[in-house]
């Protein structure tokens, strides 16, 4: 039970942190189809890290952080804001600030092309909420991937500038890629993203994380949890 | 071109459309004045609409808990959706929304003042859904019957979500008033910030309404501003009651309320220079959208091409 | 003594307020000696806020807020770190983002000459505490005003580009202006600088704001109080 | 041209100077390699003085207390006068900040690799006092006495603040270690996550180490490597007894070290981009001065203009 909260946990953040992001762009994306676009993403993630931090949650309980008697929050709310950002299991490259659109789009189509895999996978996991969430996730995910290969391709071909930034966005996203693990179904979708789109793969050296977070994390999290820390007995 | 016999038959025509409450479609003749009173009026409610985002968005990341954070962020989606229709209906004009957003941008064009004021606690997310989205809503309602096809199509579909926005709004304010004291405390004052702005969303009192004569003749308006006031206030008034909040008075500052418009409101510079900022920083995106999709002139959005041809 | 305290609070609150936002341009300035002089005024005003928020706190211990018990937090960090957005007396004007260094070039210029023209008068308070702290100012905020006046100056004189950022960066703080009052010394001040550098005053219309703040606090104080809120007895 | 005759009488007489503990003055003739070597060296040490306000930089909007927040501010402020010490120093070898920044941004110059881990938590504040300035200050003292006067002399002041600085991130520490349980279980995984990198500080063990002998005959170095790192570790583990923090053990992976060095630390790209968008944004700035301060070519911060006349 340990062994599934802590990867629910891991699930759960990765979409959690990722969401945020995402978030981030509204009101402030390209145009309003990417605005809506994006928001769309940031709210199957969101769904997908409620389901999955309240799995952890209840597969086991001490992974939930104590809060003053009587508070109200439950245990999602009780994950995502009163934990500190060192007890979060997110990967860094979910964490770092967004950049521009072409990092954005890049972003997306890396980690939606390697959680699609995964969720195919864990489609058919024993934990009947697991396997439950992964098979919902498989329809979001593939929408993520396939508007993130859309915009590569356009951005691929579009104007000079466009291919700058998509190389430029593309090259950071790949030195976090490892985080992700190795998965060859990944490699082969992304192989053909990139070939469809005559861009080639970066040639840059992974960052050493070593499971830790970056600095932004810690930012964001100020952010995001400051209203439900001032307010640790609040009914909202 | 057309006589000035052929033009007094055809205003004819589209008068009588409008006295039997028919509408009038982008294809049918309409004056030019009609156009021009459309557009803007169109324009308006597009832009509030997408700067109407703002406030609320500056708190999607902070929303307390999880569940609110996926209805702050569906709501303002659901904004930027209905700028999306309304820019839409204001296309079937003449008018594209590249060049509505630069007259947007260049204070041309205006947009709903309430929203150059700041939202500044989390309960001012719940109060702008119950009393600015319900300001909006009585002002709206009345348009779905406009004259103009598109616009009363948009229409019926915008209040149909807001009403949705404003329920949810009063909801977040109903569970606050049942959490702690500093959160009823955050309530009330929220309350007391946006009330009298929320008033003057119905414009200026009829004695001073320039448009409003016209406006009703041409079915673009239908009930005055001073009426559709009183009618907010009067549904207003019990669903405070129920909340547990104290309504301010109804006096209202015209004065404060033209300073707004006129741009010396608390987040005019604000609101403009954020979205003149993402239209700037997006316009490389939309440039190479244009340029891939070459001659074919449709954006990327449109196309059905999919990566991997495994799209569900 | 509620109504020196609340000056005080007002006053330290605006010196608080400011620091933070200096204290953002550290390892970002145009160059190192900017850098250095920035953080140079963020801290006067962060000594400033620190012997005025204790003063008030001494003044009238009501307007501290209370934290659990047995919490170690001095008064000065209690009102720094635990009060809500709407309980902070500064003017909005100390609270806006950066902008660019014209920007803060004319916010500090601006806020230091009238703060300036203040603390002269406020040397001859009868509180003792309040009337010590405005002489010790005085001399720093000379400082702040020169620095800020021979910038201002430069920017003016520079390029086509700096007195077009000088010029907008004014517009935005003189719209905020009202904020400090009226005071004929600082009129003339600014007027003599203007002059100066060949900028005329610029012709905007007064923000209103009636005693509220900005969207721009909240977000802030997020940040300002994460750490000292996650750990409400913390040794520090 | 100095035929090779003379040359060699110049470089006798400059490695006597060397010999008798003298200082290399910046009109001394010195060999080129020793210059070259000199700049390499002083630039890198600047480098990672400017690039080191980042990690405890970011830290300063959050610092717990007021008190912490100004001590936290001066130090990162006395790290960019340190550069700016540095900065100078390399002046006098003939070449411009404006040069070795550019350096520093393309990555042809180097800084402390250090900085490259990231500052998680506001113990991490404390942590880089104790341990990176500690070890930074093992390997600077005996630079007091190294043979170039100007990178001397400004060691001399650079150390004594950084004794300041040790000092104030141990006391942060021993007043953390005396707070709550969460407290103290911050600084033990701050130190668990620095200790390391900061034995790292004094470089690969001397096996590996290219420069050190010649460095040390020109006594631009005076210890080697593992020497240095020895007396860090010595000084080091009765202060971490006293504050009661377990330290990790000493084996150290140079794998990570290079990989550091080469680009792909937890932040070097971070820390590159920070500061070559804090430099061009400061482009326009350097620029103005630059055009107002005209033949004079005096920047505005030299020049004494008073305002008003008043200035104390």
């Amino acid at each position: 039970a340990a062994e599934l909260a802590s990867y629910c946990l891991a699930l759960g953040d990765d979409a959690l942190v990722l969401s945020h992001r995402l978030s981030e762009w509204c009101s402030r994306a390209p145009d309003l189809e990417e605005d809506i676009a994006l928001a769309n993403i940031a709210l199957d993630l969101l769904g997908q890290a409620r389901l999955l931090l309240a799995r952890a949650a209840a597969a086991d309980p001490s992974v939930v952080p104590t809060l003053p008697e009587g508070s109200p929050v439950p245990p999602e709310d009780a994950l995502a804001f009163f934990r500190d950002d060192r007890a979060f299991r997110n990967v860094p490259l979910v964490e770092l600030p967004n950049g521009d659109f072409a990092e954005t789009v890049c972003r997306v189509l890396v980690f939606a092309t390697h959680r699609l895999a995964l969720f195919e996978r864990l489609a058919a996991h024993p934990d009947a909420v697991l396997s439950a969430v992964a098979a919902k996730g498989v329809k979001e995910l593939t929408y993520h991937r396939d508007f993130a290969g859309r915009w590569f391709v356009v951005l691929a071909g579009g104007t000079e500038e466009s291919r700058r930034r998509l190389e430029a966005g593309l090259a950071r996203v790949w030195a976090h890629r490892h985080e992700l693990g190795v998965d060859a179904e990944a490699d082969g979708v992304l192989a053909h993203v990139l070939a469809t789109a005559g861009v080639a793969e970066p040639d840059v050296r992974p960052v050493v994380t070593d499971g830790g977070h970056t600095e932004h994390l810690g930012r964001m999290l100020a952010e995001m949890q400051s209203v439900a820390r001032a307010h640790p007995r609040g009914l909202w | 071109m057309t006589s000035a016999v052929d033009e007094a038959q055809l205003e004819a025509g589209f008068q009588a459309t409008i006295d039997r409450k028919d509408r009038i479609e982008p294809r049918d003749w309409m004056p030019d004045a009609y156009r021009r009173t459309l557009v803007r009026q169109v324009a308006q409610h597009a832009h509030s609409e997408i700067i109407g985002m703002q406030p609320e968005g500056s708190w999607i990341g902070r929303a307390p808990s999880l569940r609110r954070k996926a209805i702050l962020l569906a709501k303002v989606q659901d904004e930027a959706g209905h700028g999306l229709y309304l820019y839409s209906a204001t296309e079937t004009l003449g008018v594209s929304r590249d060049e509505l957003t630069e007259m947007l941008i260049s204070g041309r064009q205006k947009y709903s003042s309430i929203f150059n004021y700041p939202a500044l606690s989390y309960a001012d997310v719940g109060t702008i859904g119950w009393l600015v989205d319900g300001a909006a809503i009585c002002n709206q309602v009345p348009l779905c019957r406009t004259s103009f096809g598109p616009y009363g199509r948009a229409m019926i579909r915008i209040c149909k979500e807001e009403s949705f926005h404003q329920r949810q709004g009063y909801e977040l304010l109903m569970t606050m008033m049942r959490g702690t004291d500093e959160q009823r405390a955050m309530v009330q004052e929220s309350v007391n910030r946006f009330w009298k702005p929320a008033l003057m969303m119905f414009g200026p009192p009829d004695a001073e309404s320039a448009n409003t004569e016209q406006s009703m003749a041409w079915g673009i308006k239908t009930h005055t501003n001073d009426e559709l006031r009183a009618r907010f206030i009067e549904m207003t008034a019990p669903q405070a009651e129920a909340l547990g909040v104290t309504l301010p008075d109804n006096e209202l500052d015209w004065d404060e309320f033209w300073t707004v418009v006129k741009g010396g409101g608390p987040c005019n510079e604000q609101r403009i220079a954020h979205r003149k900022q993402a239209w700037d920083d997006g316009a490389w995106v939309r440039e190479a959208a244009a340029a891939f999709a070459g001659l074919d002139t449709s954006s990327p959005r449109g196309s059905d091409y999919s990566i991997t041809g495994r799209q569900s």
